[in-house]
């Protein structure tokens, strides 16, 4: 039905076309969201055709491929395709920045750059996702830095500008340095190749006849890049800076996908590019315990959080340790695993932001200790906070405990009883997330803050929620839904060659 | 012998026309009109050089065959381009920017002459033509700087301009008259097939020569310690003037320092690498350190050009032709994007809204397009793809990652790590400036009417920068073709 | 067809149950006590056919006795391992009894609820949609084919649990109540994951009871060693359910609930899943007898040690919540018994059985004794015993079904708890000639038979017995509705009767299906000849006759006084530690303020002022340059000169230094 | 024939005597001939060179640059004069209006 379609530039084109008619036409705050709910639900309607045209039988690893020579001198080529890591994110992606535009119904102010600065963020993610060459794939990833940093610096909180300046520098940085280890590679593999290349795959192909130090040079560079944008403990400051400052979109696309780019480019370059050096064991341990002190690290910071949003930047770090760790595993399992709790984490992490939204909005302040009680004033918000926490320490039925089960398994599979350590973090988890309603929405109605215009979700608020909810519990009772997608493609960077 | 003058067509078309414009200020007295006339004479000139270019045939060179003094090859026709297109939206820009002032004639005049010594300069293959098309090109942009006489911080930036460029000239050619005292002859080529000869052997004149050459050229491209005078000059100079200097001036001095070292010296590369390397990082790094906290738009500008400037002396360091084609693609994409700036200054100096920085605040909502023409501009200058100052960065660093792959060449890796923290670094101050255009609330919300004739200069600057970003292909080509002339001798 | 074809469809009326509930709103219910009938008919239904079913496996009816269903969940194909989930149901008899005590406990409570809850307004739906829930996911449980499946019930019922006891959550104490509960029982779950976690690799990436219970041992991955590491950690998650010694100190204040939650899930059924992990795992435990005697160590410590702190305590419900405890104790005490003892000899011994019958009979009886002391709460109002006195004139039925609850739980025979708590009594006296430590472990066992039937008999006297002490409670005092007694009637039958399943066939039919396990079949006076020639039967019986008489003295006849235990600083001292539950709830504080949120505190401060005080250090030290750099741009173009000239003469001595010249 | 290193000798006196005056005189006009110095003694280099090497290019070099010096110098006059003009100073330590 698709074979003739080249659905993933549609993909690019389409919001890209969306934010340029948005930001052209959209003359009222009502025209501007009418505009970019249609053109991301086009966006998402492809996205979902993608997802149900996307054979689990081929034998192609990779579907759906563009190639185009871009430049040519280079070796550059504007090369997309999909395979069943990338897959799963690109729903995602435009499922995340549909039902963010939906939830920003009330954003009133400047309207139309909002809207606008939405669908160029959501054409970076997106061309991220997709790109096999790493060129283009750099060009989205610095792309989607400059929606987020207007995202935070015109419509974020009271330090936005500190907040925004330090996230675009920090992960600039990290980027920067990402690209020198794509010039390292580029430069190793053109003359093996004959011919120069950014071509992921030419340059994968030819990565097991670097010599064994640069290629620890080159996947360190490359490696920092990532672990930046995921963010690992110690290069995670930004995050909690940018997401306490950010519009709650912004929070949402933040942590639902710009995180995920990191453990994507983790696994789509680094171990895919360097799979023997990747199953090294001091490669292995050294993942293993960035994550795991991530995983500790950030659920410890959790805990002594006042603010509720920061609370959960901090969890986000934690979730995105557990995907690091699944990679570390190099198993078929844990690999599968951590995609799967990219994914997952994408969804539930959406919930929870939207969540710290509405505290912002009707409440007037996420701090907790000024909090508590509002489950009687606000029932649907109270219930949606729960729903998300619950996903998010990895309640069985929702979406995020299988993934990190399998991780866990994964990791006692390799790494022993040393599980042990990253294990104890569901319990800190459960401790903050617990702790954190039963002061906020649990007990005595909180006097120290005006509680008598408190309400419940509006409407659109209700139903991204509702839908990412929906999801939430779909994929945790069907987890073989996106199993059976992620699997053949992450089965052969676990092969040992 | 007759000789083949062909190659000086250009360079002659925009002397006449320098020459008829004050003629013409005599029928009549409109800026416009003489910009409109210089427009017309920096069209033909470009419509020449780009003949060339395409048609890939090129006038033979002045000069016998042993004295070669001028060529017009593809390296020549290419910067000819550049420094023309910077001309070319400096006029436009100033067909309103001056229309208050005396002098109007001569001052379209000493940017067509100026251009026309940089022209000069790029097609020199002996010394005493180069120096003599940086002199023209220099004498008239100190004129240009001090051209509104009752402005006091003009006639400050001339004098100091003119005291430094004296004094950088002076240097410059004592460096001259050393390296043909060594060699015995002023032309480029053949300077190095003397020293290829002389063998390893070192010699203290040479060395000194070196050292002089490279402070006197160093202080066109505001090479740090010879920059001092740039943000001082850039603040005082009428705006368009500005940016002439930066994307044009500062670009000839490139090419000044491509000639000497590139062409004449690279037999002995391996005696001032080294020290190329050092100056980039430094210059580099000191050009960003004090744009971080400058709070005047032009001062920060320039202080960025500084920056950008040890990014294109990363060429000289690594002295491989790839790291030419990515100094030149460089060259050609800040030429754009600096100039553009420039020119929103201009423009908004036009209306009489002050250079300060912050008087910038709410600018998105005052001009919209200048502000989205900000943004792109510093967001290329920070090499923010898909924008062109990612595209030459992109080359240009991988250039230093490239070299730095043979064994003995390991430290040029230190220079695109270098290259690439003051990056980072330069979008702090780059992004502060967005900030004010998007984030902060001015403190009026008047729209703010500028000139049709600058919102093209600026359209067209940022137009180029876009382009170029999304489609370098064929400007990497002829980049490329350029750098392998220039090797080529 | 056999009725075990659709044992799917147990936990899913329920589920509906929950969907229709929680989701159709407010308006639909108001009439019908907040959805209160439809979760009786959900539960009414899955109770049938979970009777019908376990009938069917219990009487043989099903060919082998054991149903199995599975349908693959996830499959993992690896290199070395594959991972296979599956979800599927598993009915064998052990599976078949826990049907019954859990679909129709449930129904029961569910029915009582009506009358209990009727006053509770809109937030009827609220209960009755969690506790829908609550059943669907525990029948899930009971039915799980495997331990993934398990754990994933598992988790859920624990959600249920929270749920249920923050029900009334503007209550400061319910909302920290229901996060203890939480929490604590979080680090039981962790313990059962690393138990997965060793398991699944260990027997070689499938968790299907049939696949682990039919496993050649000897292949584990990793040894017996880490076997017994994975079943420690197994019964680990079973410590923490079923709130064993050193996990046990969120039940009590789990009794924040409505009692009726605390009679289905913190007595009959929840807290049992830990109890029936354990019997579940029993194939796989037998073969790490280490791990059984620290399951019986645990099962006996917690049992004495929860009975003495149920001796003093004024509130009704924290009594019955201690016993709890004690007797999930009990029945640790006899699967570790059991186990320990199959280990060593490869001879059953009645430990297994006989703790999977005292978890049948505890389920009645202390459902029965919940239930009581529930339908006392609503009618004074109050949980202090200290404010009740001489109900039994105003509540005549329920102080009569109390006291036959009261009776069996003391284990006075012909009732029910007699029965059992004898048998494993007898079976951890028998294991003692294998390891002294059992003999320690039965005396300990008696003495907690003692105290449980002083304490229950304290509880019953003096709630009904003697002089009504809040006169305007007892005024008010009524009895139940029919809803609710009638329910209590059904469960005192059951309370009374079910001991006399042991003549039924209950040790054969409820034997786990190991080769060696040989079942004695014996009729009714074999067993009750075996049963009252040995000395220990009369032991029991005298410990608990004790304890009655101890509380006939304190409480009727006021012959000891009870003051005489807070009479010197030293017994006064004793008294206030048992009260504080031996420090349990202050170390647990220590732990989770001091300890855990301490070190939170560290990491943050470690984050703010270190980690990112290096990333902002950067910032400011770069600015700070800049400021200084600048001022070296002085404005006198003589200076610039000057720095041309140094810089000047600063290359020309590096070019010579660089040249080897200087 | 005078040896070449007096030439040398002189033309480095020259421009170091300019230098020197470049950054000491506060007079402008005294800076610009003492920058017109420093162009001198490079021309001396030339002219001694060329003699040496016998070829005629070093002459011609310096002819060019004196030609283009006096070009300069009228800037420069003219420069100084507006300076003078508008802040009523022509020395060097006096302007500083603009910097940092």
């Amino acid at each position: 039905m698709l074979e003739n379609v080249p659905i993933l530039s549609l993909l690019l084109i389409v919001p890209f076309v969306g934010a340029m008619t948005t930001l052209l036409l959209g003359t009222s705050p009502k025209a501007s969201k009418y505009l970019a709910l249609v053109f991301s639900g086009i966006t998402l309607v492809l996205s979902v055709l993608l997802l149900f045209n996307f054979s689990l039988s081929s034998t192609e690893a990779f579907q759906f491929r563009e190639n185009y020579v871009w430049i040519q001198q280079l070796g550059i080529s504007y090369n997309l395709a999909v395979d069943g890591i990338s897959l799963p994110m690109v729903f995602l992606s435009a499922l995340l920045v549909f039902l963010s535009i939906l939830f920003s119904w009330d954003v009133e102010e400047r309207t139309r750059t909002y809207m606008g600065l939405m669908l160029i963020l959501e054409v970076g993610v997106l061309g991220v996702f997709m790109a096999l060459d790493y060129f283009i794939f750099y060009v989205f990833w610095e792309v989607v830095l400059i929606p987020m940093y207007f995202l935070i610096a015109i419509w974020g909180g009271p330090s936005r500008a500190y907040a925004s300046i330090k996230f675009f520098i920090y992960t600039h940085i990290a980027s920067l340095v990402m690209l020198l280890g794509i010039f390292a590679l580029y430069f190793t593999a053109s003359p093996l190749l004959g011919s120069p290349s950014f071509g992921m795959e030419a340059i994968a192909s030819v990565a097991g006849s670097f010599g064994h130090d640069l290629a620890l040079i080159v996947f360190s560079a490359l490696l920092f890049g990532f672990i930046v944008k995921m963010p690992m403990v110690p290069f995670h400051t930004w995050l909690p800076d940018a997401h306490v400052q950010a519009p709650t979109a912004g929070s949402v696309l933040l942590a639902g996908l710009l995180l995920k780019m990191g453990s994507y480019g983790v696994i789509r370059v680094c171990i895919t590019t360097f799979n023997d050096l990747s199953h090294e064991a001091t490669i292995m341990v050294a993942l293993a315990v960035i994550g795991v002190v991530s995983i500790i690290y950030g659920a410890f910071a959790c805990l002594a959080q006042t603010d509720l949003k920061k609370m959960v930047a901090y969890s986000s770090i934690s979730h995105m340790g557990i995907v690091l760790l699944g990679i570390a595993t190099m198993t078929e399992l844990g690999l599968a695993a951590a995609v799967f709790q990219m994914f997952s984490h994408g969804l539930i992490t959406a919930v929870l932001f939207m969540t710290c939204g509405m505290f912002q909005h009707k409440a007037g302040t996420r701090e907790i200790p000024l909090l508590g009680g509002l489950a009687p004033k606000m029932p649907i918000v109270a219930t949606i906070m729960m729903i998300g926490f619950m996903a998010s320490l990895g309640l069985p039925g929702l979406v995020g405990f299988i993934a990190e089960f399998s991780v866990f398994t994964a990791t006692y599979n390799i790494f022993d009883l040393w599980v042990l350590i990253p294990v104890m973090s569901v319990a800190i988890t459960a401790a903050y997330y617990i702790w954190a309603m039963q002061r906020t929405i649990f007990g005595d109605l909180t006097t120290k803050i005006d509680t008598k215009h408190i309400h419940d979700s509006y409407w659109f608020e209700t139903v991204p929620l509702a839908v990412l909810i929906g999801l939430i519990a779909l994929f945790g009772i069907f987890p073989s839904l996106l199993m059976d997608i992620i699997l053949p493609s992450v089965a052969p960077l676990a092969a040992v060659i | 012998m007759a000789i083949d003058y062909s190659a000086l067509y250009p360079v002659m078309v925009m002397v006449v026309f320098a020459a008829a414009l004050p003629a013409i200020h005599a029928v009549a007295k409109s800026s416009r009109v003489l910009a409109g006339v210089s427009l017309v004479g920096i069209f033909v000139t470009m419509a020449l050089e780009l003949m060339y270019i395409v048609s890939g045939e090129y006038p033979a060179a002045i000069g016998g065959a042993s004295v070669e003094l001028l060529r017009l090859d593809v390296f020549a026709a290419l910067f000819a381009l550049v420094f023309l297109a910077v001309a070319f939206y400096v006029v436009l820009a100033s067909a309103r920017y001056v229309e208050k002032d005396r002098h109007q004639a001569e001052y379209f005049s000493l940017i067509l002459l100026a251009t026309a010594g940089m022209m000069v300069v790029a097609m020199a293959v002996d010394l005493i033509t180069l120096f003599a098309g940086l002199e023209v090109a220099s004498i008239s942009s100190f004129a240009l700087t001090a051209f509104r006489k009752k402005d006091k911080r003009g006639a400050e930036a001339g004098a100091k301009y003119y005291v430094i460029g004296g004094l950088s000239s002076a240097i410059a050619l004592y460096g001259i008259s050393l390296l043909y005292g060594i060699t015995g002859t002023t032309n480029i080529a053949g300077i190095n097939t003397v020293l290829a000869g002389m063998g390893s052997e070192l010699d203290i004149a040479l060395l000194l020569a070196i050292g002089l050459l490279i402070a006197g050229f160093g202080f066109k491209v505001a090479l740090v310690p010879f920059h001092m005078w740039a943000p001082d000059v850039y603040e005082g100079a009428p705006d368009p003037i500005a940016g002439l200097l930066a994307a044009g001036s500062k670009k000839m001095g490139m090419v000044l320092l491509f000639k000497v070292f590139l062409v004449g010296l690279i037999a002995i590369k391996a005696d001032w690498q080294l020290l190329a390397g050092v100056l980039a990082v430094l210059t580099m790094t000191v050009g960003n350190v004090i744009a971080v906290q400058q709070t005047n738009i032009k001062r920060m500008l320039a202080y960025s050009s500084v920056g950008q400037a040890g990014y294109m002396i990363i060429a000289l360091a690594v002295a491989t032709p790839y790291a030419v084609e990515g100094s030149i693609f460089h060259i050609i994409t800040h030429a754009f994007m600096k100039g553009g700036a420039f020119m929103i200054v201009a423009a908004l100096a036009y209306v009489a809204l002050g250079e300060n920085i912050a008087n910038y605040k709410g600018l998105a909502k005052r001009a919209p397009f200048l502000a989205i023409s900000m943004t792109l501009l510093l967001f290329a200058l920070a090499g923010i793809p898909p924008l062109s100052g990612f595209v030459s960065k992109f080359v240009l660093f991988s250039a230093a990652i490239d070299a730095s792959q043979i064994a003995d060449q390991n430290w040029m890796f230190w220079l695109a790590i270098a290259a690439i923290l003051n990056s980072a670094l330069s979008l702090y101050y780059y992004v502060r400036v967005i900030k004010y255009m998007y984030v902060d609330e001015g403190s009026t919300k008047d729209r703010i009417k500028v000139p049709w004739s600058m919102t093209a200069a600026v359209a067209i600057c940022v137009i180029a920068t876009i382009v170029i970003g999304v489609w370098p292909d064929p400007v990497i080509d002829v980049c490329e073709q350029a750098a392998r002339a220039l090797f080529a001798g | 067809m056999y009725w075990s074809e659709l044992a799917w469809l147990i936990p899913i009326f329920p589920l509906i149950a929950f969907v229709v509930i929680g989701f159709l709103g407010n308006k639909l219910f108001k009439k019908a006590e907040g959805g209160g009938y439809v979760a009786i008919a959900m539960a009414a239904i899955s109770c049938f056919i979970s009777l019908m079913v376990a009938y069917e496996i219990l009487s043989g009816g099903y060919p082998g006795e054991l149903f199995k269903q599975s349908l693959l969940w996830i499959n993992v194909p690896g290199q070395d391992l594959s991972f296979t989930f599956n979800i599927g149901i598993y009915i064998d008899t052990l599976a078949a009894l826990m049907l019954i005590v859990v679909s129709f406990i449930s129904t029961l409570v569910v029915i009582y609820s009506v009358g209990y809850m009727h006053e509770e307004g809109e937030k009827k739906r609220r209960y009755y949609a969690i506790i829908s829930l609550f059943i669907g996911v525990m029948l899930g449980l009971v039915l799980s084919s495997n331990y993934l499946q398990m754990f994933i019930f598992w988790e859920l019922v624990g959600l249920c649990s929270y749920l249920l006891i923050g029900f009334w959550y503007t209550k400061p104490s319910a909302a920290s109540a229901a996060k203890k509960a939480f929490l604590v029982t979080r680090v039981g779950d962790i313990m059962f994951m690393l138990g997965l976690f060793i398991f699944f690799v260990g027997f070689g990436g499938n968790l299907d009871y049939e696949h682990i219970f039919n496993f050649n041992f000897e292949d584990f991955v990793g040894g017996n060693s880490m076997l017994t590491l994975g079943t420690f950690f197994i019964f680990g998650g079973a410590v923490g359910k079923s709130a064993q010694f050193p996990l046990h100190d969120w039940l009590p204040d789990a009794m924040e609930g409505p009692t009726t939650v605390s009679a289905l899930i913190h007595a009959a059924t929840m807290v049992k899943a830990g109890v029936y992990l354990v019997a579940r795992s029993y194939p796989v435990m037998v073969e790490t007898p280490d791990t059984m005697l620290i399951v019986a160590i645990v099962g006996g410590i917690t049992a004495l040690m929860a009975a003495t702190m149920a001796l003093n305590n004024p509130n009704i419900k924290r009594v019955l919540a201690y016993s709890t405890i004690s007797q999930l104790g009990y029945m640790f005490l006899a699967l570790g018994t059991g186990g320990y003892f199959f280990a060593l000899t490869q001879e059953a011994n009645a430990g297994y059985t006989s703790g999977m019958f005292h978890l049948m009979n505890h389920a009645f009886f202390k459902a029965l004794l919940f239930l009581s002391a529930g339908a006392v709460i609503h009618a004074v109002h109050t949980e202090d015993m200290r404010l009740m006195g001489g109900l039994s004139k105003k509540l005549k039925i329920t102080s009569l079904v109390m006291l036959i609850g009261c009776i069996s739980i003391a284990g006075i025979p012909p009732l029910s708890g007699f029965w059992s708590k004898d048998e494993i009594l007898a079976s951890v006296w028998e294991t003692g000639a294998e390891n002294p430590i059992f003999y320690l472990l039965y005396i300990m066992g008696i003495l907690t038979a003692f105290m449980t039937a002083f304490y229950m008999f304290r509880l019953w006297f003096m709630t009904f017995k003697g002089e009504p002490r809040d006169h305007h409670a007892y005024e008010h005092a009524h009895e139940a509705p029919k809803v609710m007694w009638v329910p209590l009637a059904i469960l005192a039958v059951l309370a009374f009767g079910s001991g006399f399943a042991l003549f039924m066939g209950f040790g054969e039919a409820i034997v786990p299906s190991i080769e060696h396990w040989h079942a004695h079949s014996e009729d009714i006076a074999g067993i009750l000849t075996t049963i009252f020639s040995e000395w220990q039967t009369y032991l029991s019986i005298i410990a608990a006759a004790l304890g009655i008489y101890l509380a006939y003295l304190m409480y009727i006849k006021k012959s000891i006084n009870p003051d005489v235990f807070v009479a010197t600083p030293g017994r006064k001292k004793v008294y206030d530690f048992l009260l504080a539950r031996y420090g349990f709830t202050a170390g647990y504080d220590w732990i989770g303020l001091k300890v855990v949120y301490g070190l939170s505190l560290v990491v943050d401060w470690f984050d703010r002022k270190v980690i990112d005080g290096i990333v902002n250090g950067f910032a400011s030290i770069t600015v700070h340059l800049g400021n200084v750099l600048r001022k070296g741009q002085t404005g006198f173009v003589q200076t610039y000169a000057g720095v041309v000239l140094a810089g000047l003469s600063l290359i020309v001595i590096l070019l010579f230094l660089l040249g080897g010249l200087i | 024939m005078i040896a070449i290193e007096y030439f040398l000798g002189l033309s480095a006196i020259l421009f170091a005597i300019g230098a020197m005056g470049v950054l000491v005189k506060k007079n402008a006009i005294v800076v610009l001939m003492c920058i017109e110095l420093m162009l001198n003694a490079a021309n001396i280099n030339f002219v001694a060179f060329s003699a040496y090497y016998g070829n005629l290019t070093g002459q011609v070099f310096a002819l060019v640059s004196i030609a283009i010096a006096a070009a300069e110098v009228a800037v420069g006059l003219a420069i100084i004069m507006n300076l003078y003009k508008t802040r009523d100073t022509i020395g060097l330590d006096e302007v500083s209006l603009l910097r940092w």
